[in-house]
């Protein structure tokens, strides 16, 4: 299972989900009301990395990360 | 070099302990940014969550960046609670040349204020408030998007 | 403010000052920018002369300007000898603005070497010899050319 | 009488000249070997204010600044 982080204000526990690839995690979200409004405005991180690309594989114990809007100093 | 510290910054300590590391290794220049939280809007002050993994290879990057100009870059930053008139932000560049000092700061604080994976809450009554308004979507956010 | 120093700057001291100075004025960045005399071409340090007249009115008419952005300069500059890996000089902006901050310190730092009535020389072998190849004629020399 | 100050490098010490411009500054220095050279980069100050204009006035009691290549920091 790939575990779900999401960072900063969203302010939600991890979840855990069975998924290949991006779009089925989309897939999943679309059905949850209260992290809609955040995937308009969050990147996304595989293992650490910011992904630009939906059918990115996902593989058991990838780590996925939601990273909303930022404001450092 | 990057650190983070709980709370507040100590400005004095961390600048001139740069300075000294520095000094004697023939730089040059030496360009601190400082940042402080300014009273405004009602606010005790300002408070930050970190993702630390991405914060590091974004930072990474940067020094890469720097060394192939002979440059060298130094940052501090506050997790938790900082109050106004504290600061929460040292970013420095030490550089054998003017000119690429002065670009890298430049550049280094522009691009840490939009891909630093830093997020900003405004302190008030006790309570964190998201500081949305002010924060910019990363680079190849809406990905997700339905 | 202007201020000039015998000898090394004590670069800790001064910035810690200016820091207390300035923190709680709302200003929100402090961008101090610190030249080190780097150890090249067999040099024991640099020497430098000043105009101090013509230095101050060129100074505040920086200082005003700043000021038109809401934002204030410091400097600090020797006169005389300054060792190796010692500081001669320090400017600094103080801005609410990020981005003014960051433009200012660059327009201000290039406009003083271009423009502070300042002049340097090599310490070598104890002597004092005219740093002529890395000087810049002032805006109007040669007027009295023949 | 107008004092003259050769400042920084130029190693000089200052003079006085009766002079009612700038001009006649010129036509006086052509005469002197020494400062020759440094003419064609100095900057030459008024009161110490900037000149781009030989046809500055001159009054008694002025004080003319000849300011070489500078290099501050």
């Amino acid at each position: 299972m790939a575990k779900i982080e999401f960072l900063g204000p969203i302010g939600k526990p991890p979840v855990e989900v069975d998924i290949k690839n991006l779009d089925e995690l989309k897939e999943i979200f679309s059905k949850d009301d209260d992290i809609k409004e955040w995937l308009k405005i969050c990147a996304v991180a595989v293992n650490d990395t910011i992904t630009k690309t939906l059918d990115m594989k996902i593989n058991p114990n990838d780590k996925i990360s939601l990273l909303p809007p930022v404001c450092g100093g | 070099m990057l650190e983070l510290h709980n709370g507040s910054l100590h400005v004095e300590d961390i600048t001139a302990r740069w300075y000294n590391d520095i000094k004697a290794k023939n730089f040059g220049a030496f360009i601190p940014f400082i940042g402080i939280v300014r009273d405004e809007k009602g606010i005790d002050g300002l408070s930050f969550d970190i993702y630390e993994p991405i914060l590091n290879s974004w930072f990474d990057s940067w020094q890469e960046k720097a060394k192939k100009e002979g440059a060298m870059l130094l940052m501090a930053h506050s997790k938790g609670d900082v109050k106004n008139h504290t600061s929460s932000y040292i970013s420095a560049v030490v550089s054998p040349q003017r000119k690429v000092g002065l670009r890298l700061i430049n550049d280094f604080v522009e691009d840490f204020k939009a891909s630093a994976p830093i997020w900003k809450y405004d302190l008030i009554d006790g309570k964190r408030v998201y500081a949305k308004e002010r924060s910019m979507p990363l680079n190849g956010a809406g990905l997700l998007a339905i």
